[in-house]
């Protein structure tokens, strides 16, 4: 199946904290994506900003009667050029995307049991796990309260989830590390068992999870700027006890254990 | 309506060819356009050996455009060789196979190497990456240097041999004899422009290498310019690219006296843009009642 | 918090200027912003006698920038001396006069008499425009005769003498090095770089004068990089421009080795664009606790 | 008065036929434009389209209850990037605009019998002239009926309206100078008088009207681009008997034969 192809805006509804939830449905069959992998979206009928921009998507809901290709729902934080534009297109309009790209979130095994973890709106590429995982931990770290996107709008509002944030304003006050932290080493000294977590945030929070001792399998999503994103411009890559990896190609998700952190 | 042209020897259905390290090895984009309808396609910057490349931070966006600074990491001639060429040969299409070297040796070595394998169709040499640092950057921006490397290098090969030139120069005029008279059958003009971006939050380079390549629609107006002096120099044809999202920017660059188009860092905006292109080049010559493209090659009015 | 600069003895209240050929002779601006805010004005090039300039076709459009070929009209030293200085003399701002011509005893004549006028801080040789011809590319691309033009003018004048380089070169730095060695004060970096433009319907360049002098934010990373080449290879203060459109893209070049930053095109998108750029730049320099902004020049960590 | 301002977009309608009618409402005082005087308008955010785009206006209503600063109407052809951003953009939204800008068609004297002459999407420029000169005779080329924009959003239905059509779907079937010709010299040789004819259309049309001998003050209202529209820049440059002429400053109205048509 192609992977490129044309998609119509049917909801574009801008939060309050400057996140916006996107869905569109393609104008073709598309191959359903894992979550982990992640789209490449063209924000805009303009030369400038020039490039595609890449997102992960929240949800695919498989074809149906109103949507014969299905939809797919994405969570965008408004940061940029690329995406105040696409904030502001309309319903209706069509965008060119290319997708689904890359390595999404490994299977988790019947004997592991699944922590997630989200920063900020690293939560936009874990929130679908929770589909397969109903009763996973997830823990959400947030700078503050209005930095939460309206859950509502994704039919995530029975999450197992540990808040915290930086301030106070909501939940444990702290680092969602710290949190992390302490329900694995209380998981490990309760019922035990093989930890698996997938975490997508900063890469600052990447760093301090490889320095942390949290005896378990971490997969991480990375961030780098992209150009083509499949795996041809060479441009995204990222240092690992491998070699130089693509993380448009070999990831986004990578085992954290795996990743050189440099300087 | 005849669209094919012919490139120092190398006879191409259409003048449409895709960009050295715009198209990976060509056969990644098999999924996104019908690779037998484009003129040819140049792959990835080759070297003798495999190449790592420059650390992360290779790329970023800038107005109109984006800088590189991939620093030629390639699977080597041999991999390519043996993994790639079998894959390209089920096509019906050109494969030109852009190479460099380190010396004037590697080059000459990886010239032959490429010229006996299967399936090479011409050679494009280049020798202009902003990338590469120090003494190498001189093959591309001192006629004398790149006239004895051409020479070299013409040697080694009986494909048509294409030098790439950089735009990083006072005369593109100069560079383009000097590569005719060292043996080019044809040119390519241009790679990209040297640029560099800063973050000023981190007050850091945005590209590890400091300086990128910079490409895409900002620096087609030099192209442009660089093709249309670069024609009145020397009479080898000329690929010209450089920013070409459409094909009415292809049509400015064979007016300007380009024989054939490359498409680079529009693959990136959409992996379909060459045919497109193409078709959009019939639209205009079916409209302007053209027989023969090449009758429109250097057809600026001035 | 110090916001003045000192570009080779011409003292500036703060670092943003405007580029030459975009601001007219200073006084049409009022209007639209308060003239004593910025650092100073850089009016249109001069010459020793009124200029025509090029026919009609003189701008276009190209993505994020645009081709001029102005080809230097203004209304000559005499009549800039006589009908514009009294007016500037009434801001609280430094004027730099930016002058031509087409012979170096024309440079020399023409610093002088700048140099005598009253009102005239500093000068700013233009070198490097692309809209001129033959012989006089050569002051701006060769660096012997860059240094021969740069020294002539350099014996007319006492005031700070700034020289404005042209990014058509392969060497920024050979080029900056032979300006200071000539006897500039300070540099200008950059000079629009030379692109073109067709109409593919009428095949006729969209320039009279077929190539022009491309500017803009297109430009920007290639002027960011020359600044930085050319703040390594000389010691001299160097003034940065070439597609600044926000107080961001002006720290950009600060980092990258600038003293000062020019705003050229981004006056005609917004006529008050100079101001809202120091604007912006107080707000970065408040917000990352620097004193003096002096510090933050060639700040980039690499 | 400051020529840079603000404004707001009040209407936007698009019409079937490619043009788009354009209203605005400045956030602040400006000077009342004269008719054939025009404004450079920002055409979005982006930085490519990046200049502003010029605009004749077709009405400046005065400031009132509603619009406090007045509004400003423009009729525009979507020909390129700008104008097609331009005719997408939500009402409430504010542009950027400086004007009024150059010099306008000169006062008809009591003596004198005005001629308005329209070719194409000219007819932006001129239509504002029927307000003070209601019973002038307004001739108006047009290469097809479907390209005549819905002159009712204008509130102009009563005007003295001569129309033409290359290809006789609408009125007169011919040139609009023909007619023009044709209504000037009988004209001529009935009440007689003195004649002026302001016109604006393609630049072809100009050249036809110098070649002919139409015994009448023209004026016409010159199209070159343009960077500042305050001339500065020296890029709108038009060849006259006087000289160079900025069209931006020195026009866009100029007396027809003092243009120098070459090439
Ligand atoms: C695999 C992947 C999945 C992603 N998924 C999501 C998602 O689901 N939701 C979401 O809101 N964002 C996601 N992002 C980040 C998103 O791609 C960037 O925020 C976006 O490209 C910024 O575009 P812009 O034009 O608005 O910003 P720009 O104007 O280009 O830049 C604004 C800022 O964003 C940073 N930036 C630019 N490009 C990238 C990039 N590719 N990655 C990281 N930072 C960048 C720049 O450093 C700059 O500070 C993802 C990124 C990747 C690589
Ligand atoms: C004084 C003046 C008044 C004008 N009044 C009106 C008006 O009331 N209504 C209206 O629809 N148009 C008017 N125009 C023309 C209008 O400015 C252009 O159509 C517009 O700039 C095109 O912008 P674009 O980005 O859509 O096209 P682009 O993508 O820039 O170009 C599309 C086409 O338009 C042509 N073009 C580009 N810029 C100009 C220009 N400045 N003048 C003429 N042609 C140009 C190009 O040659 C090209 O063929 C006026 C022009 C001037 C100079
Ligand atoms: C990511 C990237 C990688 C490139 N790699 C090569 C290369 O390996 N060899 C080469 O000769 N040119 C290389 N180029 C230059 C292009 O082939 C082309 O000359 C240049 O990008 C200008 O065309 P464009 O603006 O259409 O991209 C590369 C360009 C980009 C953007
Ligand atoms: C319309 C126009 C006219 C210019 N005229 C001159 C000039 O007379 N002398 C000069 O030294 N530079 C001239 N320049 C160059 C600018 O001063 C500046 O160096 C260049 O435009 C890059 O900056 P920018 O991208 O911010 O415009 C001109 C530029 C433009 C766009
Ligand atoms: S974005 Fe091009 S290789 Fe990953
Ligand atoms: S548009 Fe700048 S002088 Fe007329």
């Amino acid at each position: 199946m192609n992977r490129l192809f044309t998609a119509e805006i049917v909801r574009n509804d801008p939060m309050d904290n400057g996140y916006f939830a996107l869905q569109v449905t393609p104008d073709v069959e598309i191959s359903e994506p894992d979550i982990g992998q992640f789209f490449m979206i063209k924000t805009g009928e303009s030369i400038d900003p020039l490039l595609l921009r890449p997102f992960s998507f929240v949800d695919f809901i498989p074809p149906n009667d109103k949507y014969p290709n299905g939809s797919l729902m994405f969570l965008i934080g408004a940061v940029g050029k690329g995406t105040n534009i696409l904030k502001h297109l309309a319903v209706g309009m069509r965008l060119s995307v290319i997708g689904p790209l890359g390595q999404g979130f490994p299977p988790v095994a019947s004997d592991e049991i699944l922590f997630i973890v989200a920063g900020g709106i690293g939560i936009a590429s874990v929130l679908g796990l929770t589909n397969v995982n109903p009763n996973t931990p997830f823990f959400y770290g947030v700078r503050t309260k209005e930095l939460i996107p309206d859950m509502v709008w994704f039919n995530y509002t029975g999450i197992n989830t540990f808040t915290t944030s930086d301030d106070g304003s909501i939940g444990f006050a702290g680092s969602v590390l710290e949190l992390l932290e302490k329900q694995v080493s209380e998981f490990k000294r309760g019922c035990g068992g093989k930890i698996k977590i997938y975490a997508c945030g900063p890469n600052g929070m990447y760093r301090a999870m490889a320095g942390m001792n949290l005896d378990a399998d971490v997969y991480v999503s990375l961030e780098t700027p992209m150009a083509c994103g499949i795996g041809t411009c060479l441009g995204c890559a990222v240092d690992t006890v491998n070699g130089l990896k693509m993380v448009c190609k070999d990831g986004p998700v990578f085992n954290l254990k795996d990743i050189i952190w440099d300087g | 309506m005849n669209l094919s042209v012919n490139i120092g020897g190398l006879e191409l259905k259409n003048p449409v060819v895709t960009a050295s390290g715009t198209f990976g090895y060509g056969v990644e984009y098999a999924e996104f356009l019908d690779l037998n309808l484009i003129g040819a396609i140049t792959v990835k910057g080759l070297s003798l050996r495999p190449a790592k490349g420059n650390p992360p931070g290779r790329v970023w966006e800038t107005p109109c455009g984006m800088l590189n600074a991939i620093g030629l990491q390639n699977i080597g001639i041999d991999a390519f060789i043996k993994d790639k060429l079998p894959e390209l040969r089920k096509y019906d299409t050109k494969i030109i196979a852009n190479f460099f070297g380190d010396t004037i040796e590697e080059y000459v070595e990886a010239a032959a190497a490429l010229s006996a394998a299967d399936g090479v169709h011409a050679l494009e040499m280049n020798i202009s990456c902003p990338n590469k640092q120090a003494g190498w950057i001189a093959f591309g921006t001192d006629p004398a240097l790149t006239e004895k490397v051409v020479t070299a290098a013409r040697r080694a090969t009986k494909l048509p041999l294409i030098v790439k030139l950089s735009p990083n120069v006072t005369s593109i005029a100069d560079m383009a004899r000097a590569a005719v008279n060292g043996g080019a059958d044809a040119l390519s003009v241009i790679n990209t422009i040297t640029g560099m971006a800063i973050d000023i939050e981190t007050r850091r380079p945005r590209l590890s290498n400091i300086v990128g390549g910079l490409s895409g629609p900002a620096i087609r107006p030099i192209a442009v310019r660089m093709v249309f002096q670069a024609a009145k120099a020397v009479t080898v044809p000329i690929i010209g690219m450089g920013g070409i999202m459409t094909g009415g920017d292809a049509i400015e660059f064979i007016l300007a006296g380009a024989s054939a188009v490359a498409i680079g860092t529009a693959n990136f905006v959409n992996p379909a843009a060459s045919v497109e292109v193409l078709d959009s080049i019939k639209d205009y010559i079916v409209r302007n009642r053209i027989d023969d493209i090449n009758t429109l090659v250097g057809g600026i009015i001035c």
